[in-house]
């Protein structure tokens, strides 16, 4: 599903943020991305739905190549795609509502269907009564997990989570594990940079470390 | 796709309410613009009329040879009404001549006075259809059997001609510093209008929305500014226009206007067809440089 | 206290330069508002400078009595002289005046066909400091023992003035749309550059930054793009208009032109300082919502 | 230090954040504020360096009441205190090392001064290679720890921390925790919103939980 071939990622700074990196995930895989601060994870995150291309090496999703890809098809990369980003990324203007809504309005979902799936989802994250809000009306856990709810309401082949729990008290954190566990075993790929270790280790996944731009360790996950 | 088209237009209508103080400040930047550029086409159309007025005023004046009788005048003035670049003609007979004259010194007893002799020639005005004909006709004239002599303010037509040429140009100009500025304005702010949504540019991206999908809204909301601020400008320059016409038919009569319907209609489209143009164009330079 | 004041100014200039890209719009902004404001003075001055000669060409016409000896006309001329209002008075004597005619007619021999009789009266022609003073002074004239007749296009005078009036309010006009015009365009630009970075302000106060300290590198900024811009749309415009004053004089010669080497100065003094103000007031206003 | 009276906080989108809070924190203490996402911690912090107004109630910094206080005040307070943003607020134009400063360049510190303590709290923060980056150019750890260093280098009187270990692994969670309770033994009042329990149980203070607005349980540390 997802192909890292020697990957390496210099920012236009001149800051190195990964180095030779080979990574396979198969799908309905689920894999957590775990390292310190600054090694790199973000950084894989964003080539695989291209936000930032590789410097060297290739990245497929599919058969895709994604240094080769069209740049009008980078929307339907996107597509299949969800993303919870590490700083949110919400609509400013738009509310909860829109702003889950228009995840769905991109591929052009009927009114009705988009209705019905967003109070859904955000009933499942909790935030029904917040949904005419602004996000800058909303708590930083409550943010979050509006970003999440924005990712899987498509149901999408990909779901990428950048450390989807930072700011979530225990409770909301399991929630939201039990959501992306249930999305993964309806068979979406789950790759997740987190930085909670009990989490990492109570759901025994597969778990790749990285370290200063470099894949250092890795561990299979019970399913294997 | 009826959702998408839905979607974008609703899209459009909800921001401009959201925003509703860069919506007030662009539509009002649009109707400055408007105003600005529609009162310049008037001035423009104004100054260019009066312009082509005094040049109307340039005549030649023929004198007649003493030694043609009246039906040779006659048909002197018949040669010359049917030449090319001749508009009117008028004939003032040398008694006409004097007694004018007469009148003009405040004398009623001029030609007692001269012992009864006549010193004016028989005179014929004429009037070209352009001033930059004159000079030609003139000199055709000249070579007429009968023609005494041929005047027409040699040296102060060519620069006659020079100042309205100048004055057209002056309208002209301004016209034009007025649309740059126009567009100018109008650019700069809705340029404002999508800097400041940068950053929503780019989640849009990030969450698989296609160009289109990004850029329409804009391109609408360009439309209705420029629509909004045209219809409300063409209000302001009419009304003011109008009263300007009124202004001067009643106090300054001699001064030409331009009052034509069809012109004034004409300007108006051009004020709102423009201002929606500039809208849309200003959203479309505004939103490329986010969508490479 | 000095630090903070090198601070600020570091602040303003390492702001410009990161931001290079909406510095140069802003001073493309503030070059094409004070074109346009410097070339509508220019435009003004001249304007009321061709209203003013168009007046001065107004006359009083005086004739005079035929039973007047020389000395008694020259009494006349001397009397009028020093009428309050008059500016200059010239006195054309019978013999002159039928010479003067007689040429006009083309004719050499006219005193001989009158038989010796001239038609003519001796005449002073009078000019006024102002229009609006003609009528009153032709009618003063009138009084005097001697004067038959006075003339000085009665009727037309009203209308003129009514007209180079007309002249002077178009261009004030001018120069106050584009003024507004220009502290729009300064004012939006500004705005802009502050509202994105609206973000920053609300850091800046949140991390303890006074007023002072947020306001003044914005100042300074607008005050540094006014200087620029002005010190370019000096050039421009002083290039431009001694251009124009260039092909004026010697192609249109008989226009009046205004190029007085002080007013001229003060115009690009104006343009220099109503930049920097204006960049400076833009920024109190565009700061100003966000330090409540 | 902190004294907070019968507050209540409605925000103008009519949501209620806190009802009828009191709280007094002592000088030199360090109180951990925890409970649910959306409960009101963030909102407590905001009272206290008045970005936000208690809707009722007062709330006092020592003798200062700051409903009362007037607007050219409010800067003079801010500068007596630290805060660790949830979302980190660093000024997007300003490289880290800019960001560091400004916070001292408002105090009208001179400018070697300035240069001393920023490099030497971007090094205890980890930063030190990345003090010429701008903030998008930083991870989300980063960025963090850049916020960290900005709120500490004053050595506030007060220093207020939301959520500060959220986008940061074990380790540098750690080094952040030993700063603040460093800073708090040489006399800081300390006050941190947090979802990491295990810090929580092992730096063993003073702990106010949270929940739907009110105070719901108090656990006083080991230190009294
Ligand atoms: N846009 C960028 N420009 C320049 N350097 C960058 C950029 N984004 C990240 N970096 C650098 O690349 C390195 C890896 O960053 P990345 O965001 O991938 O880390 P991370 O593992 O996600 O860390 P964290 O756990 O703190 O989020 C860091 O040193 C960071 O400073
Ligand atoms: N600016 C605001 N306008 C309206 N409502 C707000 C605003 N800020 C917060 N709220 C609401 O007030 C409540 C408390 O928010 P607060 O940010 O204090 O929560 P929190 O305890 O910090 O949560 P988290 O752990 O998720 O950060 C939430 O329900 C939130 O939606
Ligand atoms: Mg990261
Ligand atoms: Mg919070």
């Amino acid at each position: 599903m997802i192909s890292i071939k020697n990957v390496s990622k210099i920012y236009s700074n001149g800051a190195r943020a990964l180095s030779n990196i080979n990574l396979e995930i198969s799908k309905s895989e689920f894999v957590f991305l775990v390292g310190p601060s600054g090694a790199g994870k973000s950084t894989l995150i964003k080539l695989m739905y291209r936000e930032e291309e590789a410097t060297r090496g290739q990245v497929f999703i599919d058969t895709i190549n994604l240094s080769r890809l069209n740049p009008k098809q980078v929307p339907l990369l996107r597509r299949r795609t969800g993303v919870i980003f590490q700083d949110f990324k919400l609509l400013p203007t738009k509310t909860v509502f829109e702003n889950v809504a228009f995840a769905q309005q991109v591929i052009g979902k009927s009114k009705q269907e988009i209705k019905v799936n967003t109070l859904n989802i955000l009933e499942l994250v909790g935030l029904s009564r917040k949904k005419d809000s602004f996000p800058s009306e909303l708590s930083g856990g409550e943010q979050q997990r509006v970003c999440v709810a924005r990712a899987l309401v498509n149901k999408p082949q990909i779901l990428l989570a950048d450390e989807p729990t930072g700011n979530l008290d225990i409770d909301n954190a399991w929630g939201i594990m039990e959501l992306l566990d249930k999305i993964n075993r309806e068979g979406t790929t789950v790759v997740m940079a987190t930085h909670a270790m009990h989490i990492v280790e109570k759901m025994a996944k597969r778990v790749v470390k990285v370290e200063e731009g470099r894949i250092t360790d890795h561990k299979l996950g019970e399913a294997y | 796709m009826l959702n998408q088209v839905s979607f974008v237009i609703v899209q459009a209508l909800v921001s401009l309410k959201r925003n509703i103080w860069l919506t007030i400040a662009s539509i009002l930047t649009v109707m400055t613009a408007l105003i600005l550029l529609g009162g310049s086409v008037f001035f423009l159309a104004n100054t260019s009329n009066l312009a082509t007025s005094f040049e109307s005023q340039i005549e030649i004046a023929v004198f007649i040879n003493d030694n043609q009788n009246r039906e040779q005048v006659i048909d002197l003035r018949n040669q010359i009404q049917v030449m090319a670049g001749v508009d009117t003609v008028e004939l003032t007979a040398k008694e006409d001549a004097i007694i004018e004259f007469q009148e003009s010194m405040g004398s009623s007893s001029l030609l007692e006075d001269l012992g009864g002799i006549n010193p004016f020639p028989d005179k014929i005005t004429v009037k070209a259809t352009d001033a930059r004909l004159v000079e030609g006709i003139a000199n055709q004239i000249a070579e007429i059997n009968g023609v005494d002599k041929v005047r027409y303010g040699q040296g102060i037509l060519e620069k006659l001609i020079q100042f309205t040429d100048w004055l057209r140009w002056i309208g002209i100009a301004v016209v034009a510093a007025f649309a740059f500025a126009s567009f100018l304005l109008i650019t700069l702010n809705i340029k404002t209008n999508v800097n400041s949504r940068e950053n929503e540019i780019q989640i849009m991206r990030l969450v698989g929305a296609s160009n289109g999908l990004i850029k329409w809204p804009f391109f609408i909301e360009g439309l209705l500014l420029g629509f909004i601020g045209g219809i409300i400008s063409i209000g302001i320059v009419g009304i003011g226009y109008n009263w300007l016409l009124q202004y001067i038919i009643t106090t300054l009569a001699f001064l030409p206007v331009v009052a034509d319907q069809m012109f004034m209609i004409s300007v108006f489209a051009l004020m709102l067809i423009g201002g929606m143009i500039m809208g849309v164009l200003a959203s479309v330079f505004a939103v490329r440089k986010f969508l490479k």
